[in-house]
Parts: structure tokens; C-alpha cells; sequence
């Protein structure tokens, strides 16, 4: 069922998986230096997103995001992470992620893009398209009414939507265990009535095959699937964060031991498929990719007056009076 | 555009206002095979006021469809079924019922055009009744458009006749951009007028003068048009005549015909079901602030609900505004120096 | 485990069925002859309600209802249906039920009692209480984000609240199989981590053995319980309603056959413990009750100006001279 | 109350927005043992801005909770507890989210004494952050308490001193009804001034005049305080005497204070950073109607937000209404003749 991996299939997942580490902390420093505002690194997540990425097909496929995923969804396409580096930078085209990229913006009130996905899965099933989204959340986000509201509605729809978990472990300064007294969280599929399962998130292959299977079923009208892929944060929550206030040392000590850059790593080296070299090389060109965003982003900073733009998709004769009240009080282009 | 009806120009028939939306639904859905309709209880049952009568039977349970009970989700989806090209018209069983969504609302769809630079748009009309004196349980009377109002990217609209009803539904279903819109359930069954056969669009955005007067203009929306109507009734035999403009639209505002109205009356009365503090009328009486002050002949009147909760039924016709408030709003307003 | 059930307790849950199937259709009657507003029949889940409430403790436990509940909490004494009547006339009184009765009025807004009773229940294991909150919601409920965000929650803080879903095939027109594809509510609990448990709620008995199952936990601060259970709506959704659109007559039909009321009565016939003429009885009584609860009700019909009242603790100025204004325009009393 | 602290009645200190909160926070839950502190990340990690830092370690996890990450539930428990005879002191992160919470505080919170005739009580604080100028992601930046204005059986502070913010959060925990305390997240450590550490109460409703002035009136609210008396200086130098109100309280208003500011100085502008359309601005200027029509000598002036989404950080310097808008604003109203 689920499509073979070749040796370029493999390299490239370990590429992305490097790039998306390399990009979450730029992205980091970045603000540290004052250049980005708050945003939350993906260290820990990047064989959840990469390999579910891989299982996808992005012609076909939608992925909407919660808010870590982006730098890691090159698979779509290099315009998903050149509007994410825009989107901290706080330029409003950092929401726009243009045709024929099949990737929503990150979304920052959580879980309201459950039902979106959901909606969209519901749409591609009523015009025929073969092709099914999928939706990260995070196991916080899952106790949001929006999760279960959406999931249900999709096991009663068979809409052709993947939830996936990504269980880190925390939100923010809130452990798994006070989040939920479930046994797991692909046990919370049994509410909704399509099957559920846990997969190590810092396993690539492991999550490469689950999602392949779930989507599968999606797109054979099999319905559902809620998927919980376990890891750690081995990161701050966000750039505003301290997690040594909450966050127990050897947990994360323990969890560097689990790093799912390393596994794999040593998984293609076995295969004679990775060298270090290669790694060297990798981080050189996510570098490169991340450096020409920024640069391209910094460039080309909005002018202000755009806040007025997209709002409706013809503007009010009230946003046209605001509009010129602004333009009188700080000029065509203020920049 | 999959069916388009052949329907003499001039033909009209008279409908109350549930016909109304009802006939408008079934042509906007022979027109775009991507119109939906999704909410608690639209399809076999044809809505709890039958609304959406027929719908089921003619377009089938693809396309009109029984929702989970789940108010964010129906607007949720709606986003997700817009972004893949849908065309959905979501119902909220009671506008109360709207607050459970109102992160999907006012968080999501409002903003997913700006939110997303245009890639996306949420071409979602949010169908709900509201507003009281029909004795209904809690929460389903409650007039809280204004909790919207300041929801940018939302357009909102309140017609007050059958004929509106067609014409707004109609263009809010055409409209690129997210619409609620807002029927009286009182006058589901109660207003009736002539309505238009063939196609009949009107404009976001534009109010509508209902009656003609020149001592004071009354300023109202939904059922409470009806009351002003009939307080102007009872004033034209005391002498005073009053214009009626029926704001229809809530936002986008017609601050021009409001301007003009005020222009020529210099004196007004704004009317709202819902509590006084920040409810709409605030919004009108801070908008002839900014465009007509110089013409007010004296301080505006609001006539409201209450500051209290929406009452059980034992007390609503002394919460909602009736003829007598309005009335006596008039006189007071006229009768100023 | 279970406290047993003498004579006097069965004829008792006997009788206030009867009585909740009484009140009730002179509900229905009273908004027929325009003396009450829109108001939802119990017929079909008296048994779950009246064996429920047997297996709590009135001077310990919470109840909270949704709507259809209150004519059948008679263990809780005669101010729950005494409220109810005045509060189907549309009276404010109708939602103030007096201390020291442990029930709160009837919830409109569907589901979002059911956090209120975690509150409760957290608020009572705080203080030390031995008690337990128990909270009624519809299949069609159990869809509310509230639903699933409280449970959660309680499973978490071990909460002592039972969660009952009457779950009578429909919420209004919609069937269960358009409202979740779960196998069946009960499983519902896998997302909340703790047990649940599905129930024949036709069989008294076997509600009051379940309830009492869960009381039994929540006490002993095991945690929270999810109960469904099962019967079928024998009445319209409310006075508004009518589901001859979309009710399948046979199903009805053989749902009457499965009446809650006939199937106890033969019991405790069988035991010899009820006659006809007890049905009689209770029937009468039920209905001189009910007789003179609305007798009081409507002679006592609340002045309008008490829209102005608990509003808040103290009034504000401007309710105030909203009041003043009131006042000047209705008289102080316009009944 | 179960432990009163011992403190000279005039001692007093200088903190910081939130400083003063924590600080309050301690003194409340000390004093009486049912105040409970629950939201997310309020307990181990003190809140993400550490307004509940310290609270955890002194009171216990029975105390300060730290909920699951869902806002409907935590107020909705709030409501429970408040039942059970708890004083719950709910936090939303940020005030956007508190639109997953609406229908428990607009629907339920709000209305439990007036459902239940006083059987019950929602003794419940809801603090939450909001407002711009820091370069937070989406929705944590909007200003929405005009959407919970015209909830009747709500009240809403604002304040924007240290000082008011330990008076009326005390007030606002010790009051019997439900208050929505809004926290300006901008002026949280930027905002400074002398906070007396013993009993402070700030009575709800009525406003604080901040300076004085005589040629026009300034209202504004939480941060836009500071903007105004930055606006203020500059005047000053322009020989415009600007009086400064802050009304603190939104709900219930100080209608006094107002009245008695628009006479004194008959030129009104009023500063908000919520859009323009319905913002609690349009309020004040219905309440300026209704009480002080004829003192006005020129229109009254908001300075609002647009009738935008709260845009990304690039742009929001020009989104919230700053001093130079609020000068011009002054100017303009000072200038009509
Ligand atoms: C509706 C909503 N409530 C609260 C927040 C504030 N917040 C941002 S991230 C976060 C924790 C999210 O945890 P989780 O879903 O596990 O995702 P993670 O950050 O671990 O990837 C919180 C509480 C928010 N953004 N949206
Ligand atoms: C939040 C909310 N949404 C919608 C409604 C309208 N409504 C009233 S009853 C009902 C159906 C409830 O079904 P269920 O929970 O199964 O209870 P039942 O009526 O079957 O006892 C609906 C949709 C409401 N009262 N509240
Ligand atoms: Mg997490
Ligand atoms: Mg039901």
C-alpha cells in the first residue's frame, strides 16, 4: 500500500529534516537580534512534519499547520518557507503562500483550523478531487471544543482528513498529563468512531508509513484517521519562553538522547546513504535558502498602507474614508 | 452558473419573509451548483421554521446537509468548504447560539481573507434569526448583532421586509466576503410584501427609505422598522411626520442616507432591540456625530432593551421597544427646543 | 455497593415517572391552550431521570439538568417542578429553584452546563464535601465543544461528576447517525480517560444500578463517570416541533412498545408491589400537583420591573435610570 | 478571611503593571482562602508574562491551576465554582481567545444572577492581556472589549496605572458579579508608579481624571492613556490645555465624570484602539449625546484603530492610534470654530 522510499526519497527527507532544523534556529536568532518577532522552533518535530510530508502528495494533498510545521514542508514547495520568514518578520505577505502551494499559514488560535481541514477534506470529497488533508495540531490544542467538534463532524462526513497529533509533550509550561487523563491521544478517536494510533514522531519511517496508510484510507473514501506522533520539545516553547522554570532537566536531557535528526542520520549512514559531509553540506544550503529569504523578506518590507488592503474583497466606502485620513496623516508610503 | 429560471421581469408575488428567503435559497442553488446549506436541523426537517423547506428534497443530502450539533463547526467548515470552492449558506438555529462561534466567526472567516492576502476568501453566508416577543426560551431571543459589529471584515445585514430579505440573501450568497445575516423572527410570518419573481439583488450597504417625513426621521433595522412604521402611524395623527430609514445594511453603514435624513429632519430617534449600552445605535449616533452635527436640532433619542438580559416571557413586551417608547421618543425629541 | 432498593423506594420511582409523564403532557397541553410557552415532553426518558435521581443523595449531590429533567427530580422536592411550571409560563421565578435544593434551573444553551458542573464538582472536592455533581446533556449535546472540553477536564482533576447523555435516538429532526459515528456514546469516555458505560434506559432498574456505580466513584474520589443512557423520544422534540417530517412511524411505534413506564409497571406488578388502581392514583395525584402548581403560578405573575432585578448584586446608575425611565413610562406595577 | 497582613496604611511602593497585579493577586488570595488563580501556564510557570509568578509555590497546585489548554472550560468551570462558593480568578492568555469563551461569558457567566434570581452567583474575575505595540502573532493584539460592552450582567475595567490596577482587580475579586479585567499588555512593564502596599480598593465605575485641562477633554482607557498624556505634552507646548480622562471602568460607566469634562471643556476627542465601527468609542460619544449635547462646541473626535483586522507587526505602528493622531485630532477639534 504504502509507496517504497527510493535513496533520493530518503536523502532528501534527511535534507529537509536538516533544513528545518537550521531554519527554526535562524528563525530564533533572528529574533534574538531584534530583526524577527516571537516565533516557536520546530526542534523535536522535524521527522513528524518531513515525513508525513513525504506520505503526501502535493499536487493533490492540502496540509494546514499549526504554527511550528512550516519550515518544514519544503516537500510543497520553497514558497512555503520563504512566506514563513516573512510571516515573523511581521510582513502581512507572510500569511499569503501563493497558488499552486497547497499549504495553509500558520494558524495561532488554536485548533481552528480542525474544522477548516475538515471543511476543505468535506469540499475535495464533494467535487470528486482525489486528494485528502491533513491538519497538525498540538496535544495542547487537542482539548480545544474545535478539535472534537471537527473530528466528529469528519467521522460522521468520512471526510478524506488526517489529524495529526504531534504530542511534544508539552503546551507550553503544561504537560501532557495535565492536559489529559486519556491513555494516549490516538485513544481520543474512539469518540468520533474512525481508527486512531500512536507513532514514534522521532521515527521518520515509522511516521512515513502511518500517514501513507491514512492516506490511503482517506482517499479510498475509507474516512478518518487520528494520528498521535510522540516526541519532546528540545526547544523553547517560543522565543518569549523560559522552560527551565517548568521543564525537568533530565527529561530533556533524555530527550536530546531521543533526537530524531540523529536517528535517521544514523540510519542512512548504515545504509551508506549519508556521510557527514552530507550533513555539512545540508545545513551549508538550508543556511543559504534561509539567508536569501531573509534578505529577500527584509528587502521588501510593506508599506504600511497595505493594512488597508484584503480586508473585504472590494473596500468599504468607510475603509475608503479611513484610508485617505491616513494617507493625509502619514503619506502614500511612510516606510 | 448550472440553471438559470426564465421568469417575466416584472413578475412579483406577494411572500412573508420565511417564503421570502426560502424561494431566494432554492434560486441561488439552482443558479451556482456550489451553494450548500449546512446547519442543525435544514435538511429532512427543512429547519425549525422551515426555512429551508424543500431544499432537501430538490438538491439532495450533498448539498443540504444536517450538521452535528456544533456551532463552530458549522462555521468552520464553512471556512474550509469556501477555501475549496464552495459557496456555503450556514444557519445558526438562533443568533444566541452564535456566540459558540464566534472565534470562527469573528477569528476565522472575518479575517481569512486578510489573514492570507486574498489566496483565501470566505464566501460564507451565516443565516440566523434573532429578536424578541415571541416568548422563546433563553438565548434565542437575544439581539446581540452589535457583539459583531466591530468584527472587522464581516459584513452584517438586517433587512425588514420579504422583499429586502430576497434581494440581500441574493447578493450576500454572491458576495466574495462573509455575511451574517440576521432575520427577524418575529416577522418571519408577519411581514409580508411584494416580492420579485426574477432576479433581484440589492446592494450591501445601501438603507432604504420607507416612508417619507420631514419633523424627525426614525432610524431602526429588522422588526423594529415594523414599530417605527406603526409609531409613525400614531404620530402622523398628533401632526408629526416622520421619516422612516431602514439601515438594512449594519455594516457597511449608509452613512450618506443617514447624513441626508438627518440633514433634512434635524432631529432623530435610532431604535434597537438590544441593550442600550454599545449596541448599535451607539455606532449611528457616533456616525451622524462625525458627519451632521451641525444639523441636529437636538440631542438624538435611543430607544433600547434594557440593560438586562434578554427576560423570560412574562416580561419581554416591556424589554423590547414598542410603539408607545417610539412615540414617546418622538415627542420628546420633537418637542425639544 | 449499590444501596438496596426497599418497597417503598419502587413505588416511590413508581409514581414520580407517573408524575413526570403526567406533568408533562399538561406542559404540552398548557402551551396547546396558550397559557405556556414552547416546552420539550421528558416522555421516553423518565426512567433515567427518576433512577438517577434515586441514586443520588438531595442533601449532598448537585444535579443539572438541560431541559427536559426537572418534572421528573421530584426526589429533590417539590420546588424543582414548582419552579418548572412557573418557568414554562414564562415567569423569571421559573429559574430561581430555593436552598437548599440542590438543582439548577433548566440550560438552554446546549452543553455548557456541563462545565458548570466540573465546577462544581472540583469546587466540592476542594472544600472537602462528599458529594458529587451529576449533569444531564442529549445525544445531540454530546457534539458541543463544551462537552468534550469539560470532560476532558474532569478526567484530569478526578473530579466527582457523573456525566449522564440521555441519548433518545434524535436531537430534534437529526438522528444519531448523523450526529457522531462513535460506536456508541459510552465510548465517547476513551477520549476523557475514564470509564463509561452504556445503559438501558428503559430499565429503571438498571439506570439506578449504574448511577449509583458512579456516585459510588465520584465519592470515593475515584473520578468522573460517562453514562448513556439509551430510550427513544416518544413525544415531539417541543410543542414546536413536528416529527412526523422526519420520524420513521415504525420506529416510533416500536419504541412505544418499549415504553419506560409499562415495562416497570409490569415489574413491579409482577411483584406484586403495583396495581392499576395505583396508576390511577398516581396519575391523580400527579395531576392535582400539577394542578396546583400552575393554580400558584398564575395567580403570582411576576411585575415586569423585575427585569430590572439581579442584573448584577447592586444595581448600576444607568440601570437605574433605565428603571427610573421604566417606570415613568409603564407605572410601577402595569400587570 | 483568613489571614489580614500587617502594613503601615501609608506604606507604598513603585511597581510596574504587572508587578502590581502579582503583588494583588498574593495580598487577595491570602486574605480570603476560596480565591483560586486557574488558566493556562499560571501555575509552574507563572503565567508567560509572570503575573501569577510566585502564586504556585506560595498557595499550591490545589489553588493555581493550571488548566488544559481550553478557554470555554476554564470559564465554564469558573461558573461551577463560583456555584460551589469558590472565587475563581480566571486568566485568558490573550483577550482574542476569549472569543472561544464567549458563550460562557457572554451566555452564562454574565446571566446566572438574573437566571437564577440570585441563587447563584458568578463571583468570577477574568483577567486577560490585550492591546498592541509589540509585535505579537495574530489576535493576541486585538482590542475586543466593545464585543463584550453590551453584555448586559458584565462588567469591564480597564485600567492603565499600577496603582488603579491593584485598587480595581482587589475591587473587581471581592465583587459579587462577574468583571472582565483587562490588562494593558503593552504597559506591562513599561507602565510605573507608586502602588500603596496595604488595603487599596478602587471602586468600579467611576473614572480617574489624570490631568488636568480646560480647552478639551481627552478620553481614553488603558494604554491610550499614556498616548494621551504623551499627546497632552505636546499640546501643552502648542498652548492647548488637554484634561485627561481615564475611564477605567468601561462597565459601568462614569457618566458623571463625562458629563462633567464635556462641560468644562466642551471639545471632546476620544481615543481607542479598537476599529473605528462600533468600538466603545461610539458609546461614549452616545452617552456625551444623551447627557451633554449642548455643552459640545464642536463635534466630538475619535481616534480609533481601522476598520481592519489587527495587522501584522510591520504595520501596527500605524494601526494603533498614536500621539502624533491623537495631536491632530486635538488640533482639529480645538480649531473648529
Ligand atoms: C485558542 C488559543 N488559546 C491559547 C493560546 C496561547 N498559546 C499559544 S501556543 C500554546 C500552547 C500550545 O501547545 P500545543 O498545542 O501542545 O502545541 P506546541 O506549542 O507544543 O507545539 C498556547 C496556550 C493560543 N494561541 N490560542
Ligand atoms: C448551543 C445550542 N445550539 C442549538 C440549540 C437549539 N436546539 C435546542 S434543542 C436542540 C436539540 C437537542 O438535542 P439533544 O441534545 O439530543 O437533546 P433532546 O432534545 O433530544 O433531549 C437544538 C439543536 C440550542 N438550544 N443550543
Ligand atoms: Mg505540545
Ligand atoms: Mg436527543
Amino acid at each position: 500500500m504504502t509507496r517504497p522510499l527510493s535513496d533520493d526519497d530518503l536523502r532528501a527527507m534527511m535534507t529537509h529534516m536538516i533544513g528545518a532544523r537550521v531554519s527554526s534556529q535562524r528563525a530564533f536568532n533572528l529574533q534574538r537580534q531584534g530583526r524577527a518577532g516571537t516565533n516557536a522552533p520546530i526542534d523535536g518535530s522535524e521527522a513528524i512534519v518531513v515525513g508525513a510530508a513525504r506520505a503526501l502528495d502535493p499536487t493533490a494533498d492540502w496540509v494546514l499547520p499549526q504554527y511550528r510545521e512550516p519550515v518544514a514542508l519544503q516537500r510543497f514547495g520553497p514558497e512555503v518557507l520563504e512566506s514563513y520568514v516573512r510571516y515573523i518578520l511581521g510582513d502581512p505577505d507572510g500569511g499569503h503562500i501563493p497558488e499552486p502551494v497547497r499549504v495553509w499559514p500558520p494558524q495561532i488560535s488554536l485548533a481552528t483550523q480542525v474544522p477548516h481541514a475538515v471543511g476543505m477534506a468535506w469540499g475535495m470529497k464533494r467535487t470528486g478531487e482525489t486528494g485528502c488533508a491533513l491538519v497538525f495540531l498540538g496535544d495542547g490544542s487537542t482539548s480545544e471544543g474545535d478539535f472534537y467538534e471537527a473530528a466528529n463532524f469528519a467521522g460522521v462526513l468520512r471526510a478524506p482528513v488526517i489529524f495529526v497529533v504531534v504530542n511534544n509533550g508539552w503546551a507550553i509550561s503544561t504537560p501532557v498529563a495535565s492536559q489529559t487523563a486519556a491513555k494516549n491521544f490516538a485513544a481520543k478517536s474512539h469518540a468520533f468512531g474512525f481508527p486512531g494510533t500512536t507513532v514514534d514522531g522521532t521515527d521518520i519511517l515509522a511516521v512515513y508509513e502511518v500517514v501513507s496508510e491514512a492516506r490511503e484510507r482517506a482517499v479510498s473514501g475509507a474516512g478518518p484517521t487520528l494520528i498521535e506522533a510522540v516526541t519532546y520539545r528540545l526547544a523553547p516553547h517560543t522565543t518569549a519562553d523560559d522552560p527551565t522554570r517548568y521543564m525537568p532537566d533530565d527529561e530533556l536531557v533524555a530527550a536530546r538522547g531521543r533526537d530524531p535528526l540523529t536517528r535517521f542520520q544514523k540510519e542512512l549512514s548504515g545504509r551508506g546513504l549519508w556521510s557527514d559531509d552530507d550533513t555539512t553540506r545540508a545545513e551549508a544550503d538550508a543556511d543559504a535558502v534561509m539567508e536569501a529569504a531573509i534578505q529577500a523578506a527584509e528587502a521588501d518590507r510593506a508599506n504600511p498602507i497595505e493594512l488597508f488592503d484584503h480586508v473585504h474583497a472590494i473596500r468599504t466606502t468607510r475603509l475608503e474614508r479611513q484610508r485617505r485620513e491616513w494617507i493625509d496623516h502619514y503619506g502614500e508610503d511612510p516606510r | 452558473m448550472s440553471h438559470v429560471e426564465e421568469i417575466p421581469d416584472d413578475a412579483s408575488q406577494e411572500m412573508n419573509m420565511l417564503e421570502a428567503i426560502n424561494h431566494t435559497l432554492h434560486q441561488e442553488m439552482r443558479r451556482d451548483e456550489r451553494v450548500m446549506v449546512l446547519g442543525e436541523d435544514v435538511g429532512h426537517n427543512g429547519g425549525v421554521f422551515r426555512a429551508t423547506d424543500g431544499l432537501h428534497t430538490e438538491f439532495g443530502g450533498d448539498r443540504v446537509v444536517d450538521t452535528p450539533l456544533a456551532e463552530a463547526v458549522i462555521v468552520g467548515t464553512s471556512v474550509g468548504l469556501a477555501a475549496a470552492g464552495q459557496i456555503p449558506v450556514a444557519e445558526i438555529q438562533f443568533l444566541g447560539f452564535a456566540y459558540q462561534a464566534m472565534h470562527q466567526i469573528a477569528g476565522q472567516a472575518a479575517r481569512l481573507r486578510f489573514r492570507t492576502r486574498g489566496r483565501f476568501q470566505a464566501r460564507i453566508t451565516i443565516r440566523s434569526p434573532f429578536g424578541g416577543g415571541v416568548r422563546t426560551p433563553e438565548l434565542h431571543s437575544d439581539s446581540i448583532l452589535s457583539q459583531f459589529a466591530n468584527v472587522p471584515g464581516l459584513k452584517i445585514v438586517a433587512p425588514s421586509s420579504a422583499s429586502d430579505a430576497k434581494g440581500m440573501l441574493a447578493t450576500a450568497i454572491r458576495d466574495p466576503d462573509p455575511v451574517l445575516f440576521l432575520e427577524p423572527l418575529r416577522g418571519y410570518r408577519m411581514i409580508k410584501d411584494e416580492v420579485p419573481l426574477g432576479e433581484h439583488l440589492v446592494e450591501l450597504g445601501k438603507a432604504r427609505t420607507v416612508s417619507d417625513g420631514s419633523d424627525v426621521v426614525i432610524i431602526a433595522w429588522s422588526y423594529m422598522v415594523d414599530v417605527a412604521m406603526r409609531a409613525a402611524t400614531e404620530l402622523a395623527n398628533e401632526g408629526i411626520s416622520a421619516r422612516i430609514v431602514d439601515l438594512r445594511s449594519i455594516v457597511p453603514l449608509d452613512t450618506e442616507a443617514i447624513a441626508q435624513a438627518v440633514e433634512d429632519c434635524g432631529r432623530v430617534v435610532v431604535v434597537q432591540e438590544a441593550p442600550e449600552t454599545n449596541g448599535f445605535a451607539s455606532e449611528v449616533i457616533a456616525t451622524i456625530n462625525d458627519t451632521s452635527f451641525y444639523s441636529l436640532e437636538a440631542p438624538v433619542e435611543r430607544v433600547s432593551g434594557w440593560d438586562a438580559p434578554y427576560p423570560t416571557g412574562q416580561l419581554e413586551d416591556f424589554y423590547v421597544p414598542d410603539v408607545g417608547r417610539v412615540v414617546a421618543a418622538v415627542r420628546r425629541v420633537v418637542e425639544t427646543p
